[in-house]
């Protein structure tokens, strides 16, 4: 008999997943029953998940066991220490909540289209990420990963009858292999560099225990960086998220943008910081500058945008980025050899992942709500929904919030852990540095600025104001708000962005032990030295905040001032728009979401590869007065340009020439064997 | 007769074989192809002859009677039997010119000579010179079916390629085994058929036997 | 014993379907002839796995892990194909693309061919495995033109005259190596045994071993479809009729690799040097790329598979030129992953044509939908052919990589190219066919799902789980090879 | 035991934010009348303006929602909120500990995001417009004054403003370049962020040149006053921010307990008090001197002014790490 332990709980829940496989065949026909019982039934095994997560990092130990299938002499090895906990923990979290959600979203489906294989998919794709974090070998690990890939693959595809879905598909399916290649060979220097023979070297535990020269473990470092960003969205590697997070289904790009992302930023910190171990400063400084760029320009894009989708998955490039920007600081401060220093932005790193798995998965998922409602994704043809989706409109108001790092709530914490990062960075001498620092710090304060801007617009043209569609303004009040288990799939993420924004002094304590594993620094000590309200990550005299008491006071205040002004009866009366006498206003005369996003075009212009064209239609009296007028705008990403067209160009080319090899004439064919020939024998002679 | 004579008498074969393997590839007439072709056949069987009497090899004597048979009566009858029932016997030109295929020819049989050198060092055997010629003949083979556009000529080099191949077993080898001599010689036989076959596919379906025709399958566009 | 029955089964099913080729049973008993003899198959392999290697039939035959394994797999696809063509054919010639007596040629012919393959695998005789060779030629050459269009003519023409020269430059190379092991062994049949050879190997003259290796090269080469001399087979692959193009694809590139391989292996003990291995590599990577590359500009089909054959050749024959412990395994696991995986992908690209009246592929949509056996067979088949976990050819290609990465570094990224291009041109073309909504010019079709499924679950076992049988024999196999 | 202490100081400065701040507004708006050679309203007049607001109906849009009618309670709390952690009067303030300046230019940042939500709330075209420019300006803003304040956390390595201001006050006084630019760039943020001349113009409904305004248009009654107040306090509150982080001497730096006894602290405070007085005089005759000596740019001007302020203060942190 075995007694509970955090693996055998990640082990339960993955066999549910695998019973959840089981029974989907039964239920095939049924479709109704097919999504009340599965969804439910990874709800459970990702709450499951969670609880292992958790415990596993509590305790901190590492639990590991060896799988008798896989390659003959390599079988699969799996293991738990309080990393993998940790992703499991986020992972697990936010599957939790969208496995709730989606029993409500699916049903939209439900008679429209059959959703067997996307479940079928949607459970893979969790029990790939599962395992991703699980596995402790390179084979296990690229298996699971690719699972992983494929899954997500088809689930981008579930609408496949677009072609627009199907090129998406196509482009994630390519970024993703060709970054996983990437990874196998990182692992397979890795591998050589142990110095063991035959497969002996292709554990991650062989790889602990090696001390690498440094050239063979910069190749490593490389190509797994390389890898890992195709899959995490670093700028230029992005293109294919923005396609592809709009054509999935919501639920699922929540998923692959909440935490898929993650699992990516996990791949970076177990190679970097765990099998590599030691590295030089220019990694760290690499890392930040292309973090850096991440952030900046994924958030201008993201402000570019009208399709909600598409916005919100460049704000996941951006949200990459930052987390890459701590990533770096670590390392530069690993290099420098201050372990508490490298602590502090792990924990950052950390924190920023499970806020972003929070925030970004609650505001897919309320734009699926959005589409589940309206049937759109351009937000152009919302507006005014805040009257008719009171749940939602709030929920993605408090995503917006917590995206945009306004206190109380969490996004706040891990940028302020960044900042204090970088503010702390001084005490190291290099004068690389002391350059990049401060830019670094700018850059990381414009992206936090703009992001607000780039939610503001989200929220405010999708939610407020007048319907902007051009026909059928929605019903009755509240009469768009989607079914209840789509508003506590929704609901409990909202919750956990504001736990996570007054509790962290908890959560840093609770997750301190990783980043004393991977980089021998704890910060909990000092994070919660001045009481659980107080954080102060190095010291109370350097910085401290409570976002607690921030929340009070704003309660109270706003509490107190309302039953002040309430004391004596003023009426409300409710009138048109006075709008500064403006006359008979029409909502088409809202600012829409170019109009809005048109300052900021303005200043970054030159980042885009934008084309506006302005058409009046001839019959005026006179240009000024024109009667119709078109406007077309088109913003590109000039990534395409610069590097993805060239490519696919080129191997055109090259393949056109290739093809002159096959003219047909059988003479020709002929004279190939006879030269191959005569030049073997010439050199074998 | 001595050995000696009989290795003479062997490299005058040889000589032979090339000759022809040159007139097989100047060759413009049909049935001048395959006459030529003939002789050919003949001169290989009688070497084949030869080498087994000098080595004692019976089983030579064998194939030398299975060539006879092959490549001097059944395959040129069945080739002529074919070119007259899809009257073919007109002149066949060539992609590239009589002189330049000359030219190659000869850099061909030097380069084989020059290819075989350190081989003929190595071997013990009377008939060891005659390996140069052997793959000569089969080069020179190979160059006729490049350098022809009908399907008739082609599998004349073709057959000459393999003539050239029979010497380089017998004369280079004192011959394989007799299995694998049967086989060979039973592969032969098959082909034949099957190109017999061909030859009416082709005719029937592209009314001509010039293999320019047949360029559908390609790659560039 | 069972060697014989192996033999015997496949050669007098032949001479019998050649009589009653047309029949309504026919089909029948042309799986009954192909499944007996991979009941043999099954029978000799557990004979060699239990009593290590043997020969038979005095000296003729000798079997080891290396040919065992392949005859086993030879005689398993070759009975599902036959399982497949039972109903490929028939729609063939219900739809009057096959006459009757295309239909008895067919099944003669099919039983003949895996006659031949069987003999070049299991015979002790170099000469004997290149008449099996030419045997096996022979016997497809009339099947690739099985349905009398000028295009299916032309590309048997192509294939005969090709292969018939390739080969002939085979039997000069195998005469080239009687001629250096005769001084060693003496006259006789005794010279050219395999066993013999492989003992003498280092005696053998070096200087003519490796002249014959060029010819044997060229030769063989040209049957494994390597660039530049693989002009032959895409042609022949997609005008044959399906069921031919997957075992040609399947089984007779393999037993080219195989013949190559054993002649490599005596030429590396005679001259000692790496020399045969490199110009494998050589090959290995020119078509790879050239596969690959050519890959982005495909319109049919079939066609396009061929290519990825192509293309697979050239990365197991990489792989052995590299040699070494790992590279080697992998070879060997790719040899077997692909013929399984890429004869299942072409019995449903076949019924996807036929589903169709196509082969045009901008024609072919919507099969997930239309057919789902035959949509995800081939989307699973795809991702299997080009390196996807949990599939098999992802074990053989990250055994190959990662030997690569360590032996021969500076390589890895023309591989990488190669896989790369080659896996977005094949994805470009089966998502297109796969997905979207049933078009116009799609019928229905009752395709023979048993094959697929079958291949594809080995295919993802072997991926997953390799059993202790099959490594052992793969590592004896590298013993031999080294 | 907490002691009652600290929080009576803690109350005082809130009191006096809330208090100083229209009667800074009025003193600004009367030295402007004085310059442009107007008779001036009065020192008092922006309480007058609240009181009348407070007392009149609330004028709502019929398609305001809730967060419309919940945006300036917000403002005014979290506004307040920050009036209570910049040190004023004492460094030593029991709320001083509950947020950095880093969270209270979040805090400015909460009330920038939901005012702008509120303006696009109604629909009206000037509300998106004024939400749009106002998320521009904030977004170079922004980071612009957190450089400035890092420039100086730098050199004093801390973010709290009240240990900023004590180090300022106890090390030996030094010119530094990067104070220079700090406080340049300072000066030019609060301009903008206050939405004083020559970035937006408080006292103009001028349509097409309104930015604050525009946002803010419908509201009415106790609404509006909350705003007003809210935004009179936040130019104090920047004015406050500017003396805490640069010229801090005269701020009480006692510890606030009673052991040092009431009367000393006392007197510190009041002597605090005092200072605080002068200090927003002189800042005031400054910002009306910019105010008249400029006229107010078009919008697309303006980024160029706030790159030139964030240049200015990353320049100032380079300067630090160069030069000192």
């Amino acid at each position: 008999m075995m007694t509970l332990s955090p693996f055998v709980l990640v082990s339960l829940s993955i066999l549910i997943i695998a019973f959840t496989l089981i029974l989907v065949p039964l239920f095939a026909r049924h479709q109704k029953i097919l999504i009340y019982v599965s969804f439910p039934l990874m709800a459970i095994s990702s709450a499951i998940a969670v609880i292992a997560g958790i415990w596993s990092v509590a305790v901190g130990i590492p639990e590991s066991t060896i799988l008798s299938i896989g390659l003959p002499d390599l079988p699969f090895h799996l293991r738990l220490d309080p990393l993998s906990g940790f992703f499991l923990t986020v992972i697990g979290l936010l599957s939790f909540f969208v496995s709730i959600y989606s029993t409500g979203y699916c049903k939209g489906y439900a008679g429209k289209r059959s959703v067997t294989h996307l479940v079928i998919f949607y459970s893979l794709f969790i029990a790939g990420m599962f395992l991703v974090v699980l596995s402790d070998d390179a084979f296990f690990f690229l298996i699971s990963w690719e699972l992983m890939a494929i899954a997500s693959y088809f689930l981008v595809m579930f609408e496949d009858e677009l072609i627009e879905n199907r090129r998406a598909a196509f482009l994630y399916l390519v970024v993703a292999h060709i970054g996983a290649i990437a990874i196998l060979l990182s692992f397979g220097v890795l591998a050589g560099a142990t110095g063991l023979e035959g497969f002996s070297g292709y554990t991650f535990d062989a790889m602990r225990q090696t001390e690498f020269p440094l050239k063979w473990a910069t190749v490593a470092f490389l190509l797994a960086f390389f890898g890992f960003s195709a899959k995490a969205g670093v700028i230029p590697l992005h293109v294919w998220l923005p396609e592809a997070h709009p054509a999935a289904p919501s639920n699922v790009s929540a998923l692959m943008s909440g935490v898929m992302l993650k699992t990516a930023i996990y791949g970076i910190i177990r190679v970097t910081f765990d099998l590599i171990k030691v590295f030089p400063l220019w990694w760290g400084a690499m890392v930040l500058v292309l973090g850096l760029i991440t952030a900046i320009m994924g958030i201008l894009y993201a402000i570019m945008q009208n399709d909600i989708k598409r916005m919100l998955a460049y704000s996941s490039v951006e949200n990459i980025g930052v987390i890459l920007i701590g990533i770096g600081l670590a390392i530069i401060f690993t290099s420098f050899h201050i372990p508490v220093l490298a602590a502090l932005s792990l924990t950052a790193v950390f924190y920023h992942s499970i806020n972003h798995a929070m925030f970004k998965g609650l505001l897919f998922m309320g734009a699926g709500a959005l589409l589940h409602a309206t049937h759109k994704k351009n937000m152009d043809e919302m507006g005014g929904l805040i009257h008719y989706m009171p749940w939602t409109s709030t929920l993605f108001l408090i995503g917006s919030i917590s995206i945009s790092a306004l206190p109380p709530f969490n996004g706040f914490i891990s940028e302020w852990l960044i900042f204090q990062a970088f503010l702390l960075s001084p005490s190291l001498n290099s004068p690389l540095l002391n350059l990049l620092i401060p830019m670094g710090a700018a850059l990381l304060a414009l992206t936090a600025a703009l992001v607000a801007a780039c939610f503001v617009k989200g929220f405010g043209i999708a939610f407020l104001g007048h319907w902007r569609g051009l026909h059928n303004p929605p019903l009755h009040r509240g009469g768009l708000e989607v079914n209840w288990p789509m508003r506590i799939g929704m609901l409990l993420p909202a919750l956990m962005c504001l736990i996570l924004g007054i509790l962290p002094t908890m959560v840093i304590e609770w997750m301190d032990k990783i980043s004393d594993e991977l980089v021998g620094g704890k910060i909990a000590t000092t994070a919660g030295a001045f009481g659980w309200l107080w954080l102060t990550p190095v010291a109370h005299e350097r910085a401290s905040y409570s976002g607690a008491i921030v929340l009070l006071w704003i309660i109270v205040v706003v509490m107190l001032v309302y039953i002040l002004l309430h004391s004596r009866k003023t009426a409300i009366h409710r009138v048109p728009l006075w709008d500064c006498g403006f006359e008979k206003i029409t909502p088409r005369m809202q600012y829409n979401a170019n109009s809005f996003s048109m300052p900021i075009r303005r200043i970054f212009g030159f980042l885009f590869n934008i084309r506006e064209q302005v058409r009046l239609s001839n019959a005026t009296l006179h240009p000024s007065f024109p009667n119709r007028l078109y406007y077309r705008l088109r913003i590109r990403d000039r990534f395409w340009g610069w590097i993805y067209k060239p490519i696919s160009e080129s191997s055109y080319w090259i393949s056109r020439k290739f093809g002159r090899l096959q003219q047909g004439y059988i003479h020709v064919y002929l004279i190939y064997s006879f030269i191959t020939i005569i030049i073997l024998l010439v050199f074998a002679r | 007769m001595s050995i000696n004579l009989a290795a003479q008498i062997n490299s005058i074969m040889a000589a032979l074989i090339l000759l022809t393997a040159f007139g097989l590839l100047v060759q413009r007439r049909m049935y001048g192809l395959l006459h030529l072709f003939a002789w050919q056949g003949l001169f290989l069987s009688v070497s084949t002859a030869i080498v087994g009497y000098v080595s004692g090899a019976h089983h030579l004597y064998i194939s030398s009677i299975l060539t006879l048979a092959l490549k001097v009566v059944l395959i040129p009858y069945i080739l002529h039997f074919l070119i007259r029932q899809l009257h073919i016997h007109k002149e066949v030109e060539q992609l590239v010119n009589v002189p330049t295929t000359m030219l190659i020819g000869i850099a061909l049989v030097i380069f084989s000579y020059y290819l075989t050198a350190p081989i003929r060092e190595l071997s013990t055997l009377v008939t060891r010179s005659t390996l140069a010629v052997a793959l000569a003949t089969v080069m020179l083979g190979l160059l006729m079916m490049i350098t022809r556009r009908h399907a008739v000529t082609q599998i004349i080099g073709f057959l000459a390629l393999e003539n050239g191949l029979f010497f380089a077993a017998t004369s280079a080898t004192y011959g394989m085994p007799l299995v694998v001599e049967l086989g060979v010689a039973l592969d032969i036989l098959i082909a034949a058929f099957i190109f017999g076959i061909f030859f009416f596919q082709i005719r029937t379906t592209f009314d001509s036997l010039d293999v320019e025709q047949m360029t559908k399958l390609k790659e560039e566009d | 014993m069972t060697l014989l029955i192996l033999l015997g089964v496949s050669f007098f099913s032949a001479i019998i379907l050649a009589f009653v080729g047309d029949r309504k049973f026919a089909p029948e008993i042309n799986i009954l002839g192909s499944a007996a003899t991979f009941a043999a198959g099954v029978g000799l392999a557990i004979e060699v796995y239990m009593h290590g290697p043997m020969t038979a039939g005095g000296k003729f035959f000798f079997v080891d892990a290396f040919n065992v394994y392949l005859s086993v797999l030879t005689s398993f696809v070759s009975m599902t194909t036959a399982v497949f063509s039972r109903r490929y054919m028939r729609w063939e010639r219900e739809h009057g693309r096959v006459g009757h007596w295309g239909m008895r040629f067919y099944h003669a012919m099919f039983q003949l061919f895996i006659f031949a393959m069987l003999l070049a695998l299991l015979t002790n005789n170099v000469g004997v495995l290149w008449i099996a060779m030419e045997l096996a030629t022979l016997s497809t050459v009339l099947l690739v033109s099985l349905y009398r269009t000028p295009t299916a003519i032309e590309a048997a023409w192509k294939y005969f005259i090709l292969c018939g020269v390739g080969i002939a430059l085979a039997l000069f190379g195998t005469v080239l190596l009687y001629f250096a092991a005769e001084k060693v062994l003496g006259e006789g049949g005794e010279a050219l045994l395999w066993t013999n050879l492989s003992q003498v190997s280092d005696k053998l003259e070096p200087t003519v071993l490796s002249l014959a290796f060029v010819f044997l090269m060229v030769g063989y080469g040209t049957k494994v479809g390597l660039a530049p001399l693989h002009n032959w087979l895409p042609d022949a692959h997609s005008e044959g009729p399906t069921p031919i193009s997957a075992v040609l694809s399947g089984l007779l590139l393999n037993i080219a690799l195989y013949a190559l391989v054993r002649c490599k292996v005596l030429v590396d003990g005679a001259t000692g040097t790496h020399q045969a291995g490199y110009i494998m590599m050589g090959f290995g990577l020119l078509s790879i790329l050239v596969a690959a590359f050519s890959l982005l500009r495909q319109k049919d089909v079939k066609r396009m598979f061929a290519y990825s054959s192509i293309e697979h050749m050239g990365i197991a024959t990489f792989a052995f030129g590299l040699g070494g412990q790992i590279a080697t395994f992998g070879a060997l696991l790719h040899m077997l992953v692909h013929s399984l995986t890429k004869s299942s992908i072409f019995f449903t690209a076949g019924h996807a044509s036929q589903m169709h009246r196509t082969q045009e592929m901008d024609k072919i949509k919507g099969l997930l939908r239309g057919n789902p056996l035959v949509g995800w067979g081939l989307m699973f088949g795809v991702m299997a052919i080009v390196g996807m976990p949990p599939f098999g050819v992802f074990v053989s290609e990250f055994l190959i990589l990662t030997a690569t990465m360590k032996d021969a570094p500076l390589l890895t990224p023309l591989l990488l190219i190669g896989l790369g291009v080659a896996f977005a041109a094949l994805f470009r073309r089966v998502q297109p066919m796969v997905a979207g909504l049933v078009p116009a010019n799609q019928h229905p079709l009752k395709a023979a799902h048993i094959p697929v499924i079958l291949h594809m679950l080995l295919v993802l076992i072997i991926g997953l789980y390799m059993p202790d049988f099959l490594s052992q024999w793969f590592h004896t196999a590298v013993e031999l090879l080294k | 035991m907490i002691e009652l202490y600290p929080f009576l100081i803690e109350a005082i400065q809130i009191l006096i934010v809330l208090l100083f701040a229209p009667l800074f507004v009025g003193w600004i708006r009367m030295l402007k009348c004085w310059f442009q050679g107007r008779t001036s309203a009065g020192l008092f007049q922006p309480y007058r303006d609240i009181v009348k607001l407070f007392h009149k109906d609330v004028i709502l849009a019929e398609n305001a929602s809730w967060l419309f009618r919940f945006t300036p309670y917000l403002v005014f709390g979290v506004t307040v909120l920050a009036g209570g952690i910049i040190p004023i009067l004492s460094l030593s303030l029991p709320f001083a500990t509950v947020a950095d300046v880093i969270a209270i230019v979040a805090l400015f940042a909460i009330v920038r995001f939901f005012t702008a939500l509120a303006g696009m709330d109604i629909g009206t075209a000037f509300g998106g417009m004024g939400s749009s420019r106002e998320m521009m300006i904030g977004s170079l803003a922004e980071p612009a004054m957190l450089m400035a304040i890092f420039t100086v956390s730098l050199i004093s390595q801390t973010t709290s403003l009240s240990n900023m201001a004590d180090m300022l006050i106890h090390k030996e006084f030094i010119l530094r370049p990067s104070m220079a630019f700090a406080l340049l760039a300072f000066v030019l943020i609060s301009l903008a962020e206050t939405g004083r001349i020559p970035v937006d113009n408080p006292a103009t409904h001028l349509e097409l040149t309104m930015i604050h305004e525009a946002m803010i248009l419908e509201y009415s009654g106790r609404h509006l006053a909350l705003i007003e107040w809210a935004g009179m306090i936040k130019l104090f509150l920047f004015t406050t921010i500017g003396i805490a982080s640069f010229f801090p001497w005269g701020i009480s730096t006692l510890p606030s307990n009673a052991a040092i006894g009431g009367l000393g602290n006392l007197i510190s405070i009041s002597a605090g008090i005092i200072f605080l007085i002068l200090k927003l005089g002189f800042l005031g005759i400054g910002l009306i001197l910019i105010e008249t000596g400029l006229a107010k740019m078009r919008i697309f001007r303006v980024p160029e002014f706030l790159g030139g302020a964030f240049l200015l203060s990353t320049l100032g942190m380079l300067s630090y790490f160069i030069l000192e």
